[in-house]
């Protein structure tokens, strides 16, 4: 049972942190917080939550802890079913969006808030002024300049925003809240699509918010960037509070442990040595084209060998989505070739490629790699629902019994967390979704895994959960092509990386060339010869 | 004489079905359906004449408004708090609409089937060398330029857009999704209602158990037609309207019906209709919420 | 960290979820269907009262002309026959994402091709005859509806305009056919009528109900088989909900488009002949169209109310046929007009639109009562798992 | 005593036509025999069937009248199911069977009644067009059609033999494809006067609400309290409608034919078998100023008109009927007694071709 009875505040959770002075009061209490969804989820019960001002409170936990509904209440979208809100001491009742804003709380969320085919400046300017008149976007964009000064996060103000890359939402999406309300910051896992730089950017304009007096609450799910930023930490488990502490002196494997309460953490895994065999996979002067019929994928070259994690660093957009469909049958290949066991990919569709032994765990799990309303059984037969397997007599009649079966399995063999088979595919938790998808993928006993973002959004254990099957593949003497924009987990798992930029792969390095500071370059453009000139 | 008759008779058939559809296009463009438009047209036509009789042609053009509006209010209501089906919702309008009015008929004016508009009761009509034109004209195109300019003009447009791509943005930038929403419902139902009240006591002056005869979903085709841009909906509508009455012109031609059977004709507003949106307009983006109840929690 | 707990928080594997399951979604629509038309004939009865009608008396009598008689029974049968054929048209599209309101239109076009391929297969024998005719129809149905999904799929047209233009150009189209060239020279109002042989004759004498009612129920089991049991349905299913996800599954969404469409038009097609050799007495099509009323369009609500499911599509095409059977007797025994009636009807569909009514009902009233033993409502904390 | 079921066809009551015609005859039965009166309306064709059998299953009624020719298949079937049942079938006709009365109407007849008062007050006038408004092409609407064309040509024939002229008027028909949208009629119509027609003839239910109002408007657009231009009304006495406007209307007695009926069903003088009621025998006829009257009296009844209104109203149609010019009136009797004496005989169409041969040869 996390203990509730203890105090919070510093004195028993270990040494007080540099943030812990005397002068930093309350800013925030969030008591005795319970939230019971319609459905009759108790997501949260008797939750405290207690932050200063001016500092960067971390919030941890599993997927599914609870996390994004006690932000979501605190920022007036969800109403708490019971439970005391006091800003400086004074109870606050936030019956919307509008009140929290007035109350400087705004919250940059989980999933993207932005409405896509409105430009950064309309969405700025969405919600204020009274209805008849005319949006004020001359003001708003003296107000976005005058921020964008300030935060050194840059913004094209006049493109739709679906146009743009994850990154520069993202950092609309934060603009867009400091210009409503500053005073509390919320940031729901706000680095799980920027990069390693674009993170440490996002981290600075964060710690100068706070030096100026904001109250930032951060949620995240990896341990480093805790570390890296936070002045103390609340935890989560099972819609409970585990505890609240100083980050100073914790280290990635305490936190770890506060919220699955055991060791297993960090990105290590067990990689076997398996001799390095012929290709999987040949991919010859490759080239895609974009969307909008530019090419995105510039004459790429480069194999994937059985029994190694192949890695494709960058940063988002540029080109790894195209090339990743190019490869599994979504999109057209303008040029080169692209070898499956020798065999061309060129002009085959996936159910073709699935069957030269290719799986594909896509990026976009909810586009492409499930169905949110179908049930979890029938998303498990997604893409092989036309083999045999689950065949009946009467000829092409679906034999559930066997996909029931076969899903049970899958369930039960990847650790899927779902109230059943019979469950919607949505009321499954991201990671437990992502895990269903791999599960399916794996079982489909591939030759080559092509992987996009595989445990992105993922708590640490779920995430964990997922690289140790990518690497039970590899292990297994299977290929995986791995695209991930998290650096550090394909350093950990990958036996070669590719650093693709700008539609080409501008380098290739094996294990014992790995180093963070060269391929954060290669991934910003930066060559090697460039440095060394 | 022929010529100027054939343009007002498009100008006056364009009213009904450009009015209705720029309801229903800001409605759709918060993300609302309703495509129990073709009821509401027959209810309002009815009430309109029931007002107008009462008080004046005013009166029964405003009757007809806030009857549209109320059955839009009813419709938001079912499709917005209680979550119910759009689509079923507005196919009960539609039945209600049959029944109700035939009934009403009867109750109101001890006649089955019709009732004329007594000519005091009408809207006036504005004398113009051409013959006589309904000011509803005017006020179907200044409707449309006005919700064109709401929809892109306006704080307002700005929030019924974003609810209708991505409630949950709005939501969190504090516009309140369901307020929004319920405008939308009601304005479609006002000005499918005014439309309506224009077929009974302006263009047709009568009231009979079907006095919208499919143009509820003619204008539900021209929403699509106009890619939910009221402006698009005039031409959809004049389209609409010009094509009609030239049918029914060449109809009268013996030399024509004798080479190609009128029924073939009478096809031209459908034929044309469909060729403009194949060869000209192509595919429509709707909104991405489009028909989907938002749900907070 | 001392206070930290030792072991993790317990996650609840899944529970098997049985075949109980759909049962339940099923009795719950059930449930709800029947709830709604009870507010629908309460509203009615309402108004039935202040316009000076008895509504015991009606209702009464709205039962008997339903399912009160065996005669009652099969004319409420016949008047499903082409309401699930048309409710599957809609139902099937709605499936795959696609508001196809063409049904009337494909059902125009079946009834003339009925009637062409019916009247010139005197002499066949029965049973050879009648699945040409019924093939025929809904081939041509099929047929019919292909331009609006490749308008679709070739230049993005909407499916609800191009449906719509259809419907009015296969009346137009009719309009010309039935009378100058598939006219009955002695009845010049309807075509001439189908072959003796062809003709179904009622299953019960002095009811309406032909061996038509099989047709349709077999083209529903064979579309719940297809949605359901086959993995060209499934398919059809997960574009419904997103082309990406079909695409991904190694499927191509025109593909799904064009076959969901055809074999849409085809139950539409077979509504038509339906009307045309199944149900007695003319076997011919009338010019103003007048036998084929507007069960294109009804098909709609009949499709929503059976959830766009096969089955359910079934049900709720008898529930309608029961109001409109039913309906004869209000007007013969109670003298209530059609039109009362038709206001019911659309009561109840409006009311079965919003089936959140009653879970909103059920959660206020459990919300009372739960704040009324507040504290020891707090089970266990749901975390992961307990979502269900 | 006794009693009178009536089932209408698919248009409905408030059809402007043989429905509301038929509602009329029983209104008269009920009132002048005292018999109650029970209407079934049916949504569709396939409803007739089940609608006559539970009508004949209650055998409770004297007479079962079906109104339409649409009825004819379904009543054929039921009568024979129910030998002992009277049936009446109105404007159609079933054969053979000795309990139904089929009563039909010369349409034609009266139409080209129409024909020659639309053709005459168009040469008054000095124009050269007139025009008919129909509905879906049924054919029963032909013979309208061809009825009115064949008034239209005799009525031209006789002005130049007696003015040794040669003039011609031209007759402009419309098949709408509703009786049910009064905008396509408005819209039929506009092209019409745009074309310079005086006289529209409507032939299409409520769509023909749309015809009075296109010739109303048309008028009062150049100052005009009344015609011409002039709508000519149908089935029953519609001058009454657009008052000023409508100088006549061609009747069309369902009303006694289902008086009659129903009479003879209580009296014993039933009798199976088929009647044409025609111009001669009063089944067709011009509306007259006493029709007019006595439909108002019906209306004043049932406590829907006043007296002041209706008083309104025949002044309406008072003005209307003088502004026709006077040898419009007298062709229009002229043709009339012709008729009644047989000494003209009006061609008849029920098919598309005959009415495309007339349409040629009566030009
Ligand atoms: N709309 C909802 N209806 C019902 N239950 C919900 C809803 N949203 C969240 N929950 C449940 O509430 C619990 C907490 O969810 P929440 O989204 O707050 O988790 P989280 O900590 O943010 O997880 P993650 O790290 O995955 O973002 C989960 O058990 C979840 O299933
Ligand atoms: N309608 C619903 N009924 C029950 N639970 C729901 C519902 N909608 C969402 N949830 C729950 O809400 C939780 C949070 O949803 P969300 O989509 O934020 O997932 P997530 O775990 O944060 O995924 P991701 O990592 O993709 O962001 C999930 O655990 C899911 O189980
Ligand atoms: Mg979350
Ligand atoms: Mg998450």
């Amino acid at each position: 049972m996390p203990n509730r009875s203890a105090p919070r505040q510093g004195a028993a959770m270990g040494a007080p942190g540099p943030a812990a002075g005397p002068a930093k009061q309350d800013r925030l209490q969030m008591l005795g917080i319970t939230k019971v969804y319609p459905d009759g989820t108790r997501a949260l019960d008797n939750v405290d939550l207690i932050v200063r001002r001016g500092e960067v409170h971390g919030l941890l936990g599993e997927n599914g802890a609870g996390k994004s509904t006690l932000m979501k209440i605190l920022s007036g979208i969800l109403p708490l079913t019971a439970g005391r809100i006091l800003l400086d001491g004074r109870e606050i009742h936030l019956r919307s969006t509008t009140d929290a804003l007035a109350y400087g709380i705004g919250m940059v969320h989980q999933h993207f808030s932005l409405v896509p085919d409105f430009t950064a400046l309309e969405n700025v300017v969405l919600g204020r002024g009274g209805n008849l008149s005319a949006p004020a976007y001359a003001e708003a964009r003296q107000r976005m300049q005058r921020l964008m000064d300030e935060t050194g996060l840059r913004v094209p103000l006049d493109t739709p925003v679906e146009e743009l890359p994850v990154g520069t939402q993202q950092r609309i999406e934060i603009l867009k809240t400091l210009d409503r309300a500053s005073d509390i910051l919320i940031l729901d896992e706000p680095t799980a699509v920027l990069t390693p730089q674009e993170t440490d950017r996002l981290f600075d304009v964060l710690r100068r918010l706070a030096r100026e007096g904001t109250t930032i609450i951060l949620i995240t799910h990896k341990l480093r960037e805790v570390l890296a930023i936070t002045d103390r930490v609340t935890v989560l488990r099972g819609g409970r509070l585990v505890g609240t502490r100083d980050t100073a002196g914790a280290t990635a494997a305490d936190l770890a442990r506060m919220m699955v309460g055991s060791e297993r953490m960090d990105i290590s895994v067990q990689r076997e040595t398996v001799a390095a065999a012929e290709p999987v996979l040949r991919v010859e002067n490759l080239r895609v084209l974009g969307d909008d019929g530019n090419p995105v994928v510039k004459d790429v070259s480069f194999e994937v060998r059985a029994g190694e994690i192949f890695g494709i660093a960058g940063v988002t957009g540029n080109g790894q989505s195209e090339l990743v469909e190019a490869l599994t049958g979504l999109r057209a290949i303008s040029g080169g070739t692209a070898y499956l066991r020798g065999q061309p990919v060129n002009g085959k569709g996936p159910r073709q490629l699935y069957a030269m032994g290719l799986a594909h765990v896509p990026e976009d799990r909810h586009r492409h790699g499930m169905v949110a309303q179908m049930t979890v059984m029938e998303n498990t037969i997604l893409g092989v629902h036309h083999d045999k397997r689950f065949r009946r007599g009467v000829p092409g009649t679906l034999h559930w019994g066997k996909v029931r079966r076969y899903a049970r399995d899958i369930v039960q063999r990847f650790d899927v967390v779902t109230a059943g088979v019979n469950a919607a595919m949505r009321s499954l938790s991201g990671g437990n979704q992502q895990k269903l998808v791999v599960g399916r993928e794996l079982s489909k006993a591939p030759t080559l895994v092509v992987a996009g973002q595989p445990t992105r959004g993922l708590d640490v254990a779920a995430a964990q959960a997922i690289r140790d099957l990518l690497v039970g593949i590899r292990n297994q003497g299977q290929g995986v092509l791995l695209v991930s924009a998290d650096l550090d987990e394909v350093m950990s798992l990958s036996d070669r990386i590719g650093v693709m930029y700008e539609g080409e792969i501008l380098a290739v390095l094996s294990r014992d060339e790995f180093d963070r500071e060269r391929i954060g370059l290669l991934m910003g453009g930066v060559r090697d010869e460039s440095v060394a000139g | 004489m022929l010529i100027s008759s054939l343009i007002l008779g498009s100008l006056h058939a364009m009213v009904p079905i450009t009015m209705t559809a720029t309801g229903e296009i800001l409605s759709e463009r918060a993300g609302l359906v309703n495509i129990g438009l073709e009821g509401i047209l027959l209810i309002s036509a009815f009430t309109a004449v029931v007002g107008a009789e009462a008080y004046g042609p005013l009166a029964g053009l405003l009757v007809g408004l806030l009857t549209g509006a109320f059955i839009g209010l009813i419709h938001g209501i079912i499709a917005i708090y209680f979550r119910g089906d759009q689509t079923i919702s507005g196919v009960g309008i539609n039945v209600l609409g049959a029944g109700l009015v035939a009934f009403g008929l009867v109750w109101q004016w001890g006649q089955a089937g019709f009732h004329q508009v007594p000519r005091a009761v009408r809207v006036p009509a504005i004398s113009t060398p051409w013959g006589p034109l309904s000011p509803m004209v005017i006020v179907a195109l200044v409707l449309a330029v006005l919700t064109w300019y709401l929809m892109n003009r306006t704080n307002l447009g700005l929030k019924l857009r974003a609810v209708g791509e991505n409630p949950a943005a709005a939501d969190a930038a504090g516009v309140s999704v369901e307020k929004v929403r319920l405008f939308g419902a009601v304005f479609a139902g006002a000005l499918a209602g005014l439309a309506g009240a224009f077929l009974s006591i302006d263009w047709l002056a009568t009231i009979t158990k079907n006095l919208s005869a499919g143009r509820g979903f003619i204008a539900l085709a021209t929403v699509v037609f106009s890619g939910l841009n009221p402006l698009l909906a005039i031409v959809g509508g004049l389209i609409f309207g010009f094509f009609n009455s030239l049918a029914l012109v060449a109809s009268t031609s013996r030399e024509l019906t004798r080479v190609i059977p009128y029924q073939f004709l009478q096809m031209l507003p459908y034929v044309v209709t469909l060729l403009v949106v194949a060869g000209v307009i192509g595919r429509v983006r709707f909104p991405r919420a489009s028909g989907q109840p938002y749900r907070r929690e | 960290m001392s206070q930290l707990p030792a072991e993790p928080a317990a996650r609840p594997k899944q529970k098997a979820a049985g075949a109980g399951h759909m049962l339940r979604g099923a009795l719950a629509s059930l449930v709800q269907v029947v709830l709604a038309a009870g507010i629908g004939l309460a509203i009615g009865a309402i108004m039935m009262n202040a316009t000076g009608y008895d509504w015991k008396e009606a209702y009464h009598a709205l039962w008997i002309g339903s399912f009160g008689d065996r005669w009652g029974l099969f004319d409420t049968l016949a008047d499903a026959t082409p309401l699930i054929l048309t409710g599957l048209t809609f139902g099937l599209c709605f499936r795959a994402g696609y508001f196809n309101i063409g049904a009337q239109g494909q059902m125009i076009i079946g009834a003339l091709v009925a009637v062409a391929v019916g009247s010139s297969l005197g002499g066949v024998p029965t049973l050879v005859a009648v699945p040409l005719v019924v093939l025929a129809a809904g081939i041509a149905g099929a047929i019919w509806s292909m331009p609006a999904a490749l308008l679709k799929v070739t230049r993005g047209v909407h499916e609800v305009i191009s449906t719509i233009m259809f419907n009015w150009i296969a009346i137009y189209l009719s309009g010309y056919l039935v009378f100058n060239v598939m006219n009955d020279p002695r009845s010049a109002e309807r075509t001439v009528r189908v072959a003796e042989n062809v003709r179904m004759s009622a299953l019960l004498p002095g009811a309406d109900a032909t061996s038509a009612l099989f047709i349709s129920v077999f083209i529903a089991v064979f579309f719940y088989w297809l949605l359901y049991h086959s993995p060209w349905g499934y398919e059809m299913r997960v574009a419904g909900f997103s082309h990406d996800a079909l695409r991904y599954a190694g499927a191509n969404p025109m593909w799904a488009v064009n076959v969901t469409f055809l074999l849409a038009g085809l139950a539409s097609g077979i509504a038509g002949a339906t009307q045309i050799i199944g149900r007695p007495p003319t076997y011919a099509l009338y010019g103003d169209l007048s036998n084929l009323g507007n069960f294109g369009f009804d098909g709609i609500a009949v499709a929503l109310i059976g959830r766009s499911h096969p089955l359910g599509t079934i049900l709720a095409a008898v529930f309608f046929g029961a109001l409109s059977t039913g309906a004869r007797m209000m007007q013969i025994i109670a003298g209530v007009p059609l039109d009362m009636i038709r206001v019911v009807h659309g009561v109840v569909i409006v009311a079965l639109a919003a089936p959140e009514l009653w879970s909103i009902l059920r959660r206020s009233i459990s919300r009372r009562v739960a704040s009324r033993t507040a504290p020891a409502a707090s089970g266990p904390a749901a975390g992961k798992g307990a979502q269900q | 005593q006794g009693s009178l079921a009536i089932v209408f066809d698919v248009g409905g009551r408030g059809d402007l036509s043989f429905n509301d015609m038929g509602a009329l005859g029983g209104d008269r039965a009920q009132r002048e025999l005292g018999v109650t009166v029970r209407e079934v309306e049916s949504a569709t064709t396939a409803d007739f069937l089940p609608n006559l059998r539970a009508l004949a299953r209650t055998r409770q009624y004297d007479l079962i009248a079906g109104i339409g020719f649409l009825l004819q298949d379904a009543m054929a079937q039921v009568a024979a199911e129910f030998p002992n049942q009277k049936f009446a079938i109105m404007d159609g006709l079933v054969e053979g069977l000795p309990n139904v009365m089929s009563v039909s109407f010369a349409d034609h007849e009266g139409s080209a009644l129409m024909g020659a008062l639309a053709a005459t007050t168009a040469l008054e006038l000095g124009a050269d067009t007139v025009g008919i408004v129909l509905g879906i092409e049924i054919p029963i609407l032909l013979r309208f059609e061809i009825g009115y064309r064949a008034g239209v040509k005799w009525a031209v024939d006789r002005w130049n033999e007696m003015h040794g002229t040669n003039e011609s008027v031209k007759v402009l028909h419309v098949y709408t494809g509703a009786f049910d949208d009064p905008a396509r009629g408005k819209t039929a119509a506009e092209a019409m006067l745009g074309q310079g027609a005086v006289v529209i003839y409507q032939v299409a239910g409520a769509t023909g609400l749309g015809v009075f109002e296109a010739v109303e408007e048309f008028a009062r657009a150049q100052g005009k309290e009344v015609g011409p231009p002039f709508a000519i009304g149908v089935d029953s006495a519609q001058d009454y409608i657009a008052p000023g406007f409508i100088p006549v209307s061609m009747m069309k007695r369902i009303d006694t034919g289902v008086f009659t009926a129903i009479s003879r069903a209580l009296d014993g003088t039933f009798e199976g078998g088929a009647t044409l009621l025609t111009l001669a025998e009063g089944g067709v006829s011009a509306s007259t100023l006493e029709d007019n009257i006595e439909m108002m009296n019906a209306a004043i009844e049932a406590g829907t008109l006043t007296e002041a209104e209706r008083d309104e109203l025949l002044a309406g149609i008072q003005r209307a009927r003088e502004a026709v010019p006077a040898s419009a009136w007298e062709a229009l009797y002229t043709l009339d007694h012709l008729i009644r004496t047989g000494e003209f005989v009006v061609p008849q169409a029920l098919d598309a071709e005959t009415a495309e041969f007339y349409r040629e040869i009566l030009q």
